[in-house]
């Protein structure tokens, strides 16, 4: 045990020595380390709890699908693959540029870093403006459930459930793209105020992780919507 | 006047008693426990009272066996009233083959009782003793619940499908019949009484009937429907046929299987995609909004009331007719 | 040590000024703001709990007209499930002990930490203001399509103020999550930990993986009632009974944000005023994780004549036989901590009895409720309400007060009057005992819940139990008094008033705004009396 | 923590996520029968796991967060699975064959029924048309119309009644009768001549 609480002490305590303590050192942590760590831990907590977020949705989802194949083939026959496809071109590009902004940060490239974080952002505003024209084509086809849905001839009423459960699962995606790009647009003015160094770039990397999340809930988004038994709507 | 404060309620039917036995297994078992720890308590607050508040108590740490045992002995205890509580609920929920159909609808805040020969009730429902009952019932609007207390029952009315409650009344009397699922201004008037007959009372309540039998009212519906042009009785119409397919397997275009029951025959009325029948198209349309809930009901009735087709009729030779008389 | 001067410099007096308290970072000021509003919350409660107490004396329903007694119940449950039970004792005494305890100077993210208190008073104060204008008559748990499609109430101000004040549960879990794994003193293993830091980690596991779904729930219908997105609704083909499973995925767990850190409470006490270390430790540590790991796969339990598959009851209530031995397992221990202890018979040991006595009871009547058999009849009568009131109130608020009472001297460095004290204590086990077990026989001969009017055979029943929520009310202000008075008046504590093992006692009391002087270093097992010398006041 | 990866792993890993992208777009229009939503689930899950293996730097962070995230998947499975557990055993427990009311109320009425009153049969109008009038007409098709009725009975009032009681089904295009005995003798007896009074009445002929 004496060693146990030796090593802990080491890991906690050593820092007391040093006379001076990092500007970004918040007085309750012992060292910037533990920081960063406590840091991760948390984002990685949040990114759990967003998980089951989009979870509760999921299980909606699930359910329906079993219950009305018919309506999820049809219903997602009214989807736009096209743009589908661009936008998850256009997010996982985003999310190799985040990576890379996290990499300049690592590695102190300021000029990099911007310019990283600038396209990052640049993306993710692509990604929002094409889904700001999928849903315009959706109301214009009045698809919207609630607020101006028809059905159309020979189509299944429940078509109506695959769609409101279309726009809650992107719309909630869309509003954490917003959230995150309102969120790198602060990274993006403390890079170019250089605040970061390759010894503090926290920031960044919860940023970056956040991000990567937003990308992934859209990585299962895509077959989820778009490609259900799109085999039988060829032939 | 005390006899008018009951602190138990009525066993009127025939699964009550078996309710009220494990009702008083679990207060035992729990009591027990409950008694013990207080006294534990009461005895450990008492015996080891420290008025000072500076001895220091025994160095205990714990027990691996003692808390294996309070772990494994509550555990067996659990499981066994599992297992007995699992096989009453079966009893609750599994009606017997014969039973007395009844139907029901709820709407805020009423209940509406319809007897398949046509008679029907608001908040009072009439039913012999002796006989199980079925109720099979729905909501109009938000969820209800039929409770009967002295029958131990209850279950939920939800909107969109059936549910199923049986009972076997076993005492003569009026019982008090409660809404038990929160639904709205008059939830806590939602209320009626259950009368519980002799067999030969009822039947003469019931033929005080002026209205038509379900099935009846199930047939010209069908009729009015067109139901009848695709769902012809020697299967070969474009739906398949519907005489005794009342409890029987049902094959599905999934490769799954479903028993055609009350629940089934009421989403095939309503959502007809949901369960396509293996061998026929997709071709029906919906009759949600055609029909109401008593509709749907009477129908179900009337498809009940179709008699099995002989095996050889349906198997090897469907368009074979018997001679005429 | 009859003094009442305290110590000059403490987290209290470093700084004054309003805005000193509402910009503070301090772990420690932000468990006391949640106090004044979780108290608040918990008058108003109460207020309309008395006012469906007042109704329910006479059968027939003329108090109250049926729509303002719906909303009256409705509210008392809002304001009590989530403005008072789940912050109660994780917001307040969590936040103010979790640090101490470990030996951290704050929270991991006291911004954060700060900001959920923002979220929880935004929370709350919009669900105030629905209740303002016109309140909301759906039963705390917002069945649809009633709340759909039914009920024309402020449901949609309500629902957003409970999904914002779930996000400040949310943060509070992330904070403390982070806290106990990333902050701990050095020498501080986990298995060293205090239990009550137990009971919150498993909390904040609940917190947040559970509270999300709550809030998707209600952000779904949101959609429904707001936009007329189709998602429960019966006539587009939805099924109401999956909002139910939603619901409860959350709200059976949340009942576990509700006890769990109670018994963290408990243990720490009967501890203390056992001066034994607890018996078994790491059974009753790691029970606290069974319970929040086992919870999420019992909730269905509150849908086994909702119109589940029976089958699919007969796993749920399987389950939920399991998660009782963890609770069971935790009553030995505390029972068998008493054997051979030097009990010293203060008042929050007394608030300790009482959480003995009723949380028992509470407990083992949920046995009856996971019965399949006995729950057909059981369910959404009077049984339900008694049951989960004396988890809630008889387990979870007694916990909470016996906590209040055990920190008092260390949040405020005073010592209150304890004769005072366990009267109240003894005036809420018998009020709350007179109150809720009528309840368990008026359930079990059939009276439904959220019943306005009732068949006149129930009213005996009734007035029982309304006359002890009479005493219940005495029982409860009576701390508002003497503590209130201890503020003033009170005598100084001292560092460790109750003689108590622990880092939060070793620290001067109110503890100074870092909350050491050093960094504290940690050699012994938590509750390690054995090898001390006790003094007390 | 503060693994660096080489710029080279995440152009690798983006053209990994690209080609998936193809990939489940491509399999999305085959015909894999049922695979074709487990093959693109699976592919989702690769995609998600580089994303977080690589551009979330998992694979070089502690324990814990593998931890973290693996528990993830144990909450969310308890949610999906257990939710499932309802909605698939859902119609597993159904009511055995035969539950139908029209073996119990006959065996009810058998010796318990009321005497009709002389009312009622006296004017049995009401209650043909709320029994036998209701299939059999002038120009029903689901059922024998009233002219048949008379060509085959005639005025034997026994032989209808002891069909009422007991019907067989002689012609498959009717639909069946249901029995009637549960309206007793005198109310049938009274049905059968209103009947046969009604059917001798020039019916017009088509």
């Amino acid at each position: 045990m004496p060693d146990a609480l030796a090593a802990h002490a080491e890991a906690h305590g050593h820092s007391h020595g040093h006379a001076a303590h990092h500007p970004d050192l918040q007085h309750h942590f012992e060292t910037l380390e533990q920081q960063k760590e406590a840091s991760a831990l948390g984002m990685w907590i949040f990114i759990i709890q967003e998980v089951m977020f989009f979870g509760g949705l999921l299980a909606a989802y699930m359910l329906y699908r079993i219950w009305y194949p018919t309506a999820w083939s049809e219903g997602s026959a009214e989807l736009n693959i096209q743009l589908g496809g661009l936008n998850t071109v256009v997010l996982i590009g985003s999310s190799l540029t985040m990576a890379m902004a996290v990499r300049a940060a690592q590695t102190g490239k300021q000029k990099a870093l911007v310019g990283f974080l600038i396209a990052t952002i640049a993306l993710g505003l692509v990604f929002l403006v094409v889904k700001g024209f999928e849903y315009h084509d959706k109301w214009v086809l009045h698809h919207v459930p609630g607020l101006n849905f028809q059905l159309e001839e020979g189509q299944v009423p429940q078509i109506a459930i695959f769609l409101s459960l279309y726009f809650a699962l992107t719309g909630l995606h869309a509003l954490h793209m917003v959230i995150g790009f309102v969120l790198m647009s602060v990274i993006l003015w403390m890079a170019w105020r250089k605040r970061f160094s390759p010894e503090w770039y926290t920031p960044v990397e919860m940023a970056g992780l956040y991000w990567h999340f937003v990308d992934i809930v859209w990585i299962f988004l895509v077959p989820l919507l778009y490609l259900v038994d799109r085999a039988h709507q060829v032939q | 006047m005390l006899s008018s404060i009951p602190i138990f309620p009525a066993q009127a039917s025939t699964f009550a008693a078996d309710v009220d036995k494990l009702y008083f297994l679990v207060l035992g078992v729990t009591s027990f426990f409950a008694i013990a720890v207080v006294i534990f308590v009461a005895i450990f607050a008492i015996k080891y009272q420290d008025h000072s508040g500076t001895q220091v108590g025994a160095p205990i740490h714990g027990s691996i066996p003692l808390e294996l045992a309070w772990s494994f002995i509550p555990f067996v205890i659990s499981i066994g009233i599992f297992a007995y509580a699992t096989v009453v609920y079966f009893e609750i929920v599994r009606p017997p083959a014969e039973t007395l159909q009844i139907y029901s609808t709820g709407k805020r805040w009423m209940w509406r009782f319809q007897h398949i020969n046509g008679r029907a009730e608001i908040n009072e429902l009439h039913v012999p003793k002796g006989r199980p009952v079925k109720i099979t019932f729905t909501s109009e609007d938000v969820l209800h619940d039929i409770y009967i207390p002295a029958f131990r029952v209850k279950a939920d009315a939800i909107p969109g499908r059936y549910s199923e409650i049986w009972f076997e009344p076993s005492q003569i009397g009026d019982f008090h019949l409660f809404c038990a699922e929160y639904c709205g201004t008059k939830h806590s008037g939602m209320i009626g009484r259950v009368v519980v007959m002799e067999p030969r009372d009822y039947q003469a309540w019931l033929s005080g009937s002026d209205g038509q039998p379900l099935a009846a009212r199930g047939q010209q519906l069908f009729q009015q429907l067109a139901c009848v042009t695709c769902h012809l009785n020697d299967g070969t119409g474009r739906g398949p046929s519907l005489a005794g397919v009342y409890g029987s397997k049902v094959e599905l275009a999934n490769g799954s299987g479903v028993v055609a029951d009350e629940g089934y025959i009421r989403e095939s009325i309503l959502t007809p995609q949901m369960k396509l029948v293996s061998g026929f198209q997709p071709v029906m349309p919906t009759f949600q909004g055609l029909v109401n809930e008593e509709g749907v009901m009477s129908l179900i009735e009337y498809i009940k009331s179709l008699p099995a087709p002989a095996p050889a009729q349906t198997t090897t030779a469907p368009a074979a007719r018997p001679a005429q008389r | 040590m009859t003094t009442t001067a305290l110590p000059r410099r403490t987290y209290l007096n470093h700084e004054f000024g309003v805005k000193s308290w509402l910009l503070t970072k301090d772990h420690k000021r932000i468990g006391l703001m949640y106090l004044v509003f979780v108290t608040l919350a918990f008058m108003l409660g109460g207020l309309f709990a008395a006012a469906v107490r007042a109704e329910l004396t006479t059968p027939a329903g003329d108090l109250w007209s049926s729509d303002t007694y719906n909303k009256l119940f409705t509210m008392h449950g809002i304001m009590m499930v989530f403005f008072v039970l789940i912050p109660a004792v994780p917001a307040i005494l969590g936040n103010f002990v979790l640090p101490l305890m470990i030996g951290a100077k704050d929270v991991a993210f006291p911004k954060i930490n700060l900001i959920s208190w923002y979220v929880f008073v935004i929370g709350f104060v919009f669900t105030v203001s629905a209740m303002v204008f016109g309140g909301v008559d759906t039963g705390w748990t917002f069945y649809v399509p009633y709340s759909t499609q039914a009920s024309n109430t402020n449901v949609m101000m309500t629902g957003i103020g409970v999904f914002i004040a779930g996000f400040s549960s949310i943060l509070t879990g992330v904070n403390f999550m982070v806290t106990i794994h990333r902050m701990r003193a050095p020498g501080m293993t986990w298995f060293r930990l205090p239990l009550l830091v137990w009971a919150l980690y498993a909390t904040s596991l609940i917190q947040v993986l559970g509270t999300p779904v709550i809030a998707i729930t209600v952000f779904m219908l949101a959609l429904e009632r707001g936009l007329g997105f189709g998602i429960f609704d019966p006539t587009l083909g939805g099924d109401p009974v999956l909002f139910q499973h939603l619901f409860w995925f959350y709200s059976h767990p949340a009942v576990y944000i509700m006890i769990l850190p109670p018994m963290g409470v408990i243990s720490e006490v009967i501890a203390c005023f056992s001066r034994k270390s607890i018996f078994g430790y790491s059974f009753v540590a790691f029970s606290s994780l069974a319970i929040a790991v086992f919870g999420f796969v019992v909730w269905a339990h509150h849908l086994f004549v909702a119109g589940i598959s029976p089958y699919s009851a007969m796993v749920f209530s399987f389950l939920s036989f399991a998660v009782a031995i963890p609770s069971a397992v935790k009553t030995f221990n505390w029972t068998a901590t008493m054997y051979k202890g030097a009990i010293w018979w203060k008042s929050p040991m007394f608030y300790v009895f009482g959480f003995m006595g009723l949380f028992l009871v509470g407990g083992l009547t949920g046995l009856f409720l996971a019965s399949l058999g006995l729950d057909v009849h059981l369910h959404d009568t009077y049984f339900v309400v008694a049951h989960f009131h004396y988890i809630m109130v008889g387990g979870a608020i007694m916990g909470f007060f016996a906590g209040l009472h055990y920190y008092w001297p260390k949040i405020t460095g005073r010592m209150f009057n304890d004769t005072l004290g366990k009267t109240s204590a003894v005036l809420i086990f018998v009020g709350f005992n007179l109150t809720f077990f009528p309840q368990f026989i008026l359930g079990y001969l059939g009276m439904p819940r959220r019943y306005h009017a009732y068949p006149p055979e129930f009213q005996v029943f009734n007035v029982l139990s309304s006359a002890g929520a009479t005493v219940l009310a005495v029982g409860y202000a009576l701390p508002v008094l003497y503590f209130t008075y201890s503020i003033f008046k009170g005598q100084a504590a001292g560092n460790n008033p109750w003689g108590a093992t622990g880092l939060e006692w070793t620290t001067q009391s109110p503890p100074l705004p870092e909350n050491f002087p050093d960094q504290p270093v940690v050699t012994e097992e938590a509750y390690d009396y054995s090898k001390r010398e006790i003094k007390v006041a | 923590m503060s693994h660096i990866s080489p710029k080279s792993t995440y152009y690798a890993i983006f053209g990994a996520l690209m080609a998936l992208t193809t990939l489940t777009v491509y399999v999305a229009f085959q015909h894999l029968g049922w695979l074709n939503f487990p093959v693109a689930i699976t592919i989702a899950f690769l995609k998600a796991s580089l994303v977080v293996l690589f551009f979330m730097h998992v694979k070089y962070s502690s324990r814990l967060i593998k931890l973290l995230v693996a528990s993830t998947f144990f909450f969310l499975a308890c949610l999906f699975g257990l939710t499932m557990t309802d909605y698939l055993s859902r119609g597993w427990l159904t009511s055995p064959r035969g539950t139908t009311t029209a073996g119990m109320l006959p065996k009810l009425q058998a010796a318990e029924l009321p005497a009709a009153s002389a009312q009622a049969l006296a004017n049995p109008q009401p209650l043909f048309e709320a029994t036998c009038g209701s299939c059999h007409s002038f120009t029903t098709k689901t059922a024998p119309t009233l002219a048949e009725i008379h060509n085959l009975y005639a005025t034997d009032v026994e032989k209808v009644v002891t069909w009422a009681k007991a019907p067989q089904r002689k012609r498959m295009r009717f639909e069946p009768m249901p029995s009637f005995a549960h309206l007793g003798d005198a109310r049938l007896h009274a049905l059968a001549n209103y009947m046969l009074q009604q059917a001798a009445q020039a019916p017009p002929a088509p």
